[in-house]
């Protein structure tokens, strides 16, 4: 087959900054290799979305397909039938793994929550009390991080997870709820933002008065590097972040789906893109 | 002297209805010019299109003043100096009775806040030149409707008109207030004021106007000055058909037997402004019309709902001698009551149904095999009905709010009558009703009467409530203060009753 | 409406006695989104050869059928003057309760069940709660949606549940009776059902009437509150209904399935011409305001259409499709 | 509703008294509100200390301060008897586009304009299309609510703009006046200005008339349409003066703010006491439903309750709250 003939999709999970750099390499790849190339942004993050959009992506007869899933079993069976009809699929970032998809590409959830655990446990000393503030409750991909945030801190028994709480992925919504959190516990000693929002509510809660001498006093971790979240780190306000690599990702998911339609690619297997650990020390110098 | 106001060819088509047929009409100011006719001949309609409420069809001209006008709405209407007191009551539930008589002109002082003393104090002066002694800051919801009708009264009256079209002003209105109302109507007059007056009340034409036009299927019959108008000449005119009597010798069909007994009726819970209810106590025999009269705001409504089970009561209710606790209309209906409801709009009709749908809610299941409506036989028996009460529309499936004021209510009465309870109470019966059809109202309730149904008839009408009720009680301020037997009951002793 | 135009106008004789003969299948409100749906569909296949295939058409059909169910039992509350935003957590419960079901062991038909009985006691809830207390729909389902909302985090701790089912069940959700997908014939079946009930029953006569004018129709003997507490029971045990149909295709119950749903459902009625006033609307009417949103979302795809942009470009759409309905019988005389 | 118990109840004749001194300066709904806020309040500070302390109550006040400064426009909306879903969008796309403009490095002044001409516009179109087309107020606000969240998706493609800003800006929505936060300064200010515009001005009373009985409203002389056109703008622009405050709060306008806001909005309105079917409502009683919310809210975090049941619990409190009111004011009288 023509390379100009060949289409393929990349369909996110929802619209947040992490995808669109996914977007951003996976598109300097299909220009690159001189494919077509469409994004579909699903408008919520329900597994039943993603379902719909493969199906009309079959109608549209594209040929390759990388996913990142919301749901690992509700696209089981559709994404079957995608390769079925001789698509070829792969998930990036999120996986769906007995789908039938050539591959994963992406961070490994847990592997990165339980480095984020072991950090933030060094930092504190190895005891105290430390809240978890997560996004939306029923992310499996933020519930992989927490599993192993928990599984790092097996190893320490003097620290406590005094509370876990959902912020539906809404700034306003973490803000109050992190300052609530803080009220409810004077001696806490540290906090995990698990989703993106995470970071940015912290360091904004910190900036205010009230809460000033906790500055630097409470240890903060926090996923994917938005504008705040790097700010936050620079004013000291988070002691570090988990930077996935979303830029190659997307770049390999583009790569990795036309050798697979060429033939080029005969036995794919999965690529763990990793996390880099991201401090005030080498703030200027990491690749997504 | 110049016309105020002239209307000529006007012409009016509603989808299915020609309403209007080329009316012609001149008014005067200083004049009182009543307008009568039957039902749905389309008085209504005409006075709509002077107010600019509705346009009228290409052809037809307004001038006022002498100078030829296109009313564009009832403000407009009203900046040439008509305003208008509606048939169907207009007005805000959630408002007071000041805000509403200055709604869309309020008085307001310098910091742009509304004046509430000043509306106040002026509203009571209005309701004070009606006789009307009613708080002006209270909610309109509150009131009766009676009530309402005498803020709408109010309202019109308040305005600085050179006409007022009054469209069936005293149909909710008692003896009292009807008398209080035709005098300031004379003295509007006296005013340089003109007033179109519509009634059904053909005494009361007599009594005020000095010019009738008679209207029937939309063509204007006849006009001349009431001094050459007679009352057999006038309703010859409106129904082109002799009437057999007004009201025929009366004939009692009362039995012994006991139907319906309430005892120590009272209001569960009196709120400040209503009448306080309490110590109702009367039997209602088989085959009896009992008339219930009292001014307006005298509690009869009341003491209605309560019987029919939608207003909550203490006391006793017994039918056939055992006690039931009317606690929704739907156990009353089941015990075989009827009650046709003095307000058409809020709790009469769904007007955005058809007359059919309307007419077989009360008794649907006649039409119904396993839940499914027969709506062959619905149909035809609404057929019937309209033809047998004479309800003027082009079909059963016209829906019921573009019906005129008479028709919906025959409507109303038909919808129960269909139902054939054993007990059917009838509020307002005849409101707003043409004096032929009102012959075959009262004709109809003897004659349900007869068959042996037991009906309570509340009515303003004194004259209507002493013709057919075997029975008069009277209530004063929530209290029974008399009762008659219809050889004992006159015009004076009820009146007295009631008032004194 | 004081009309701003009363002047009659002359409309094309040919058309309106079309729109008229029609009119005897469809409620004119109807029958003017479902044009609106076509010439829609049409634009969209002028572009696209894939729209218009037998494959795509049954699965825009199937991928709106769920939405299209529950507003079935939507439109017959709002018809009552009501609302009912407990739909989106009805469904997600049952289809959470139904995969419990399954894990615990329990044969298909008591799942189906337990499922559909979530439904019931949210319906009853609503019902007893507005009827009984006299809370404002509003209200009422607004507490129910949060209440079940909860629950389903609390069952799941935000884990979706996704047990091994018995080969048959997946029948509901994924199978064909020929080219057409089952969800779509329960869709149509339940439509049918609905339409007849709504229009020829006493039951449907008292729904109308009930949000016409509660208070005339309760003096008239109508039993209002049975009345309302039936169309909240329906509401809820159809999205129920939409549930268990969900879990079927997907076969895994996710702690947030039908959060947000319940606007896209009341879109569907109030698109398909119920006021949310009450006593007006239809059933029909219902199921084909959700097929619109539901072609528009196939299209935006189909076209490779940005899909940043979709949720813009379908609120354009409903908005041109019902002005246009909006002005069309405005034009056609109608009420002053 | 009809009585369920209909026997005299002799209830405690200070208590009454008592409410009926109180009546003067709140209607009765919304001091039955504030009663269920105090208990509410008074019942989370017997398990903590930390909920009755200034920093505490000020952070919440200040957390549901956004709310319920758009909650007094959505209940003049609610008022008119219409419905405002486009709300959250006017807020969100408001913070964009005050962003956007300082990014741009226009002064303050200008960006902040920029961002209530969002609000501007989002009102016009919401009103012109119901009042000049006709839609009914939910599908007209249903379109631009999905037109405005497309338009930011399309603008941001999902990525938070975080321009500088100048000193002074922040402190519209960070800053303090003693011990009280700016913002809510601002909701206190607005309410009580829009309190005494609806009791004691002609706007406001004509904004009750037309939720009354539009018809009546009218024919008296009311310009209907240009009330409901002023309540949508104003609902919309004040949205956006709440979008832009939140922008200066966080100095961030993420791409989803707002979304799924109108539910709690409209929600404060309705437990304050306005009913969705028009001519009752208050300024005042909305924003003491969105503190109602709000501090349940806080609550259930400063009590660690699980995150998994604060929904529930919300939605329980809000439930429970309601229906004492609703069933102490049937209780109290009434009519049937
Ligand atoms: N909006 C409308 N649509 C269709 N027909 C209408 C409408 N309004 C009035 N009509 C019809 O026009 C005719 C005249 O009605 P109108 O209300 O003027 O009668 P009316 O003389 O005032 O009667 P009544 O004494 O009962 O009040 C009636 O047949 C009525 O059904
Ligand atoms: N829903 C209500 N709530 C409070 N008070 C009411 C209500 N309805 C009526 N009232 C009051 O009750 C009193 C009696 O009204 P009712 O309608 O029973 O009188 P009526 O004798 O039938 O007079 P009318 O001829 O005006 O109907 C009136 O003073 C009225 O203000
Ligand atoms: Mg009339
Ligand atoms: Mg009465």
């Amino acid at each position: 087959k023509d390379k100009a003939d060949i289409t393929v999709a990349v369909v996110p999970k929802v619209a947040v900054p992490f995808f669109d750099d996914c977007n951003t390499g996976a598109k300097e790849a299909a220009d690159k290799l001189g494919v077509q190339y469409q994004w579909v942004v699903p408008q919520n993050t329900q597994g039943s979305t993603q379902v719909k959009i493969i199906e009309d992506l079959i109608a549209r007869h594209v040929d390759g397909i990388a996913i990142s899933v919301n749901e690992p079993k509700s696209v089981e069976g559709i994404i079957k039938q995608a390769v079925d009809a001789g698509i070829a699929v792969l998930t990036f970032d999120s996986d769906s793994a007995n789908s039938g998809r050539s591959m994963y590409i992406g961070t490994i959830n847990e592997a990165a929550g339980e480095t984020m655990g072991k950090a933030m446990a060094e930092a504190i000393g190895g005891e105290g009390k430390v809240a978890i503030v997560t996004g939306q409750l029923g992310a499996s991909n933020l519930n992989e991080r927490i599993a192993g945030v928990k599984k790092a801190l097996e190893a320490y028994p003097k620290i406590t997870i005094a509370a876990t709480e959902g912020t539906e992925d809404d700034l306003a919504r973490g803000v109050s709820v992190t300052e609530a959190l803080l009220r409810a516990n004077p001696d806490l000693k540290g906090i995990f933002g698990m989703s993106q929002v995470g970071g940015p509510a912290v360091a904004k809660v910190l900036a205010e008065k009230e809460f000033s001498d906790r500055k630097g006093v409470l240890k903060v971790f926090a996923f994917d590097d938005l504008p705040d979240t790097v700010k936050g780190v620079k004013d000291g306000f988070i002691d570090g972040i988990m930077v996935q690599r979303p830029v190659t990702m997307g770049r390999l998911a583009v790569e990795h789906l036309v050798a697979q339609i060429t033939g080029e690619e005969k036995s794919p297997a999965d690529v763990d893109t990793g996390v880099t650990v991201v401090t005030a020390d080498n703030l200027g110098s990491y690749t997504k | 002297m110049t016309p105020f106001l002239e209307m000529r060819n006007i012409s009016k088509t509603f989808p299915g209805v020609r309403a209007l047929k080329g009316v012609d009409l001149t008014l005067y100011r200083g004049q009182v010019h009543a307008v009568a006719g039957e039902n749905g001949a389309g008085k209504s309609t005409l006075m709509k299109i002077m107010t600019g409420v509705q346009r009228c069809d290409p052809g037809g001209t307004i001038t006022v003043e002498g100078e030829e006008v296109v009313i564009s709405d009832p403000v407009h209407a009203r900046s040439l100096g008509i305003s208008i007191i509606y048939q169907e009551l207009a007005v805000v539930d959630n408002l007071s009775i000041a805000e509403n008589i200055f709604l869309a002109r309020e008085p307001v002082n310098a910091a742009g806040l509304i004046d509430r003393r000043k509306m106040n104090a002026a509203a009571a002066a209005v309701l004070a030149e009606l006789d009307m002694k009613l708080n002006p800051a209270m909610l309109v919801g509150d009131l009766s409707i009676g009530q309402k009708q005498m803020v709408e009264i109010a309202r019109a009256i308040s305005y600085q008109s050179k006409l007022i079209i009054m469209d069936e002003p005293t149909a909710s209105l008692s003896h009292h207030e009807a008398t209080v109302l035709l005098r300031m109507v004379r003295r509007l007059a006296a005013q340089d004021i003109g007033i179109v007056y519509i009634s059904h009340r053909l005494e009361e034409i007599f009594e005020i106007a000095d010019t009738v036009t008679v209207m029937r299927d939309g063509e204007t019959v006849d006009s001349r000055p009431v001094g050459e108008m007679t009352r057999d000449l006038l309703v010859r005119k409106m129904v082109d058909r002799e009437l057999s009597q007004f009201f025929g010798e009366h004939v009692s069909h009362a039995t012994d037997e006991v139907l319906l007994s309430v005892r120590n009726l009272g209001m569960y819970r009196p709120t400040h402004h209503s009448a306080h209810v309490r110590d109702v106590s009367f039997d209602l025999h088989r085959g009896e019309i009992l008339g219930f009269f009292g001014l307006i705001g005298a509690g009869r409504t009341e003491v209605m709902e309560m019987i029919f089970g939608s207003r909550a009561y203490v006391g006793d209710i017994l039918i056939d001698g055992k006690p039931v606790r009317m606690s929704d209309p739907s156990v009353a209906i089941s015990e075989g009551l009827g009650f046709v409801t003095e307000d058409r709009k809020g709790q009469g009709l769904v007007l955005d149904m058809s007359v059919r749908e309307n007419f077989s809610l009360t008794h649907l299941s006649d039409y119904c095999r396993l839940d499914f409506v027969d709506r062959g036989r619905e149909t035809k028996r609404c057929r019937e009905f309209i033809q047998a009460l004479g309800i003027k529309t082009p079909s059963p499936e016209q829906k019921v709010v573009n019906l005129s004021g008479g028709n919906q209510q025959k409507v109303i009465i038909a919808k129960w009558v269909a139902r054939k309870p054993r007990i059917l109470i009838v509020d307002e019966p005849t409101r707003g009703i043409d004096v032929g059809a009102k012959a075959e109202v009262h004709a109809l309730l003897n004659k349900l009467a007869a068959e042996g149904m037991s009906i309570i008839v509340v009515s303003s009408d004194l004259p209507e409530i002493l013709a057919i009720s075997d029975r008069v009680i009277v209530l004063k301020e929530g209290r029974i203060t008399g009762g008659f037997t219809h050889q004992e009951a006159s015009q004076e002793n009820v009146m007295f009753a009631a008032t004194g | 409406m004081l009309a701003t135009d009363q002047h009659e106008t002359a409309s094309g004789s040919l058309h309106s006695r079309l729109i008229a003969e029609a009119g005897k299948l469809f409620q004119v409100r109807e029958f003017n989104v479902l044009i609106a749906l076509v010439v829609v569909g049409v634009l969209i296949s002028l572009y696209t050869p894939y729209f218009f295939t037998t494959n795509n058409l049954m699965g825009v059909f199937r991928a709106f059928s769920l939405t299209a169910i529950m507003s079935i039992g939507m439109v017959m509350v709002i018809i009552t003057g009501g609302i009912d935003l407990s739909v989106g957590s009805a469904m997600g419960l049952a289809s959470l309760v139904t995969a419990l079901c399954f894990s615990a062991g329990y044969p298909t038909e008591v799942c189906v069940a337990a499922g559909l009985g979530v439904g019931l006691v949210f319906g009853l809830c609503n019902g007893l709660l507005i009827t009984f207390i006299g809370l404002p729909p509003f209200i009422a389902t607004l507490g129910t949606l949060s209440i079940g909302r909860g629950l389903m985090y609390m069952i799941t701790r935000g884990v979706p549940v996704t047990p091994e089912t018995p080969e048959g069940f997946a029948v509901l959700g994924q199978g064909y009776l020929g080219p057409v997908p089952v969800p779509v014939i329960i869709m149509v079946l339940l439509m049918l059902v609905f339409a007849v009930i709504m229009r020829r029953t006493r039951f449907g006569r008292h729904v109308y009437a009930t949000g016409g004018n509660e208070h005339a129709a309760r003096l008239s003997g109508v039993k209002v509150d049975r009345i309302k507490l039936s169309v909240y029971v329906l509401s809820s045990t159809i999205a129920a209904l939409a549930g268990v149909i969900g879990f079927s295709r997907y076969l895994s119950a996710e702690p947030a399935s039908g959060f947000g749903s319940e606007l896209d459902v009341i879109a569907a009625a109030a698109i398909g011409g119920a006021s949310l006033a009450g006593g007006a609307g239809s059933v029909t009417g219902a199921v084909i305001g959700a097929a619109l949103v539901g072609v528009i979302a196939n299209g935006v795809v189909l076209l490779n259409i940005n899909t940043y942009a979709q949720q813009a470009i379908t609120g354009g759409v409903i908005l041109i499709a019902v002005s246009l309905d909006v002005l069309r019988s405005r034009l056609m005389g109608g009420k002053n």
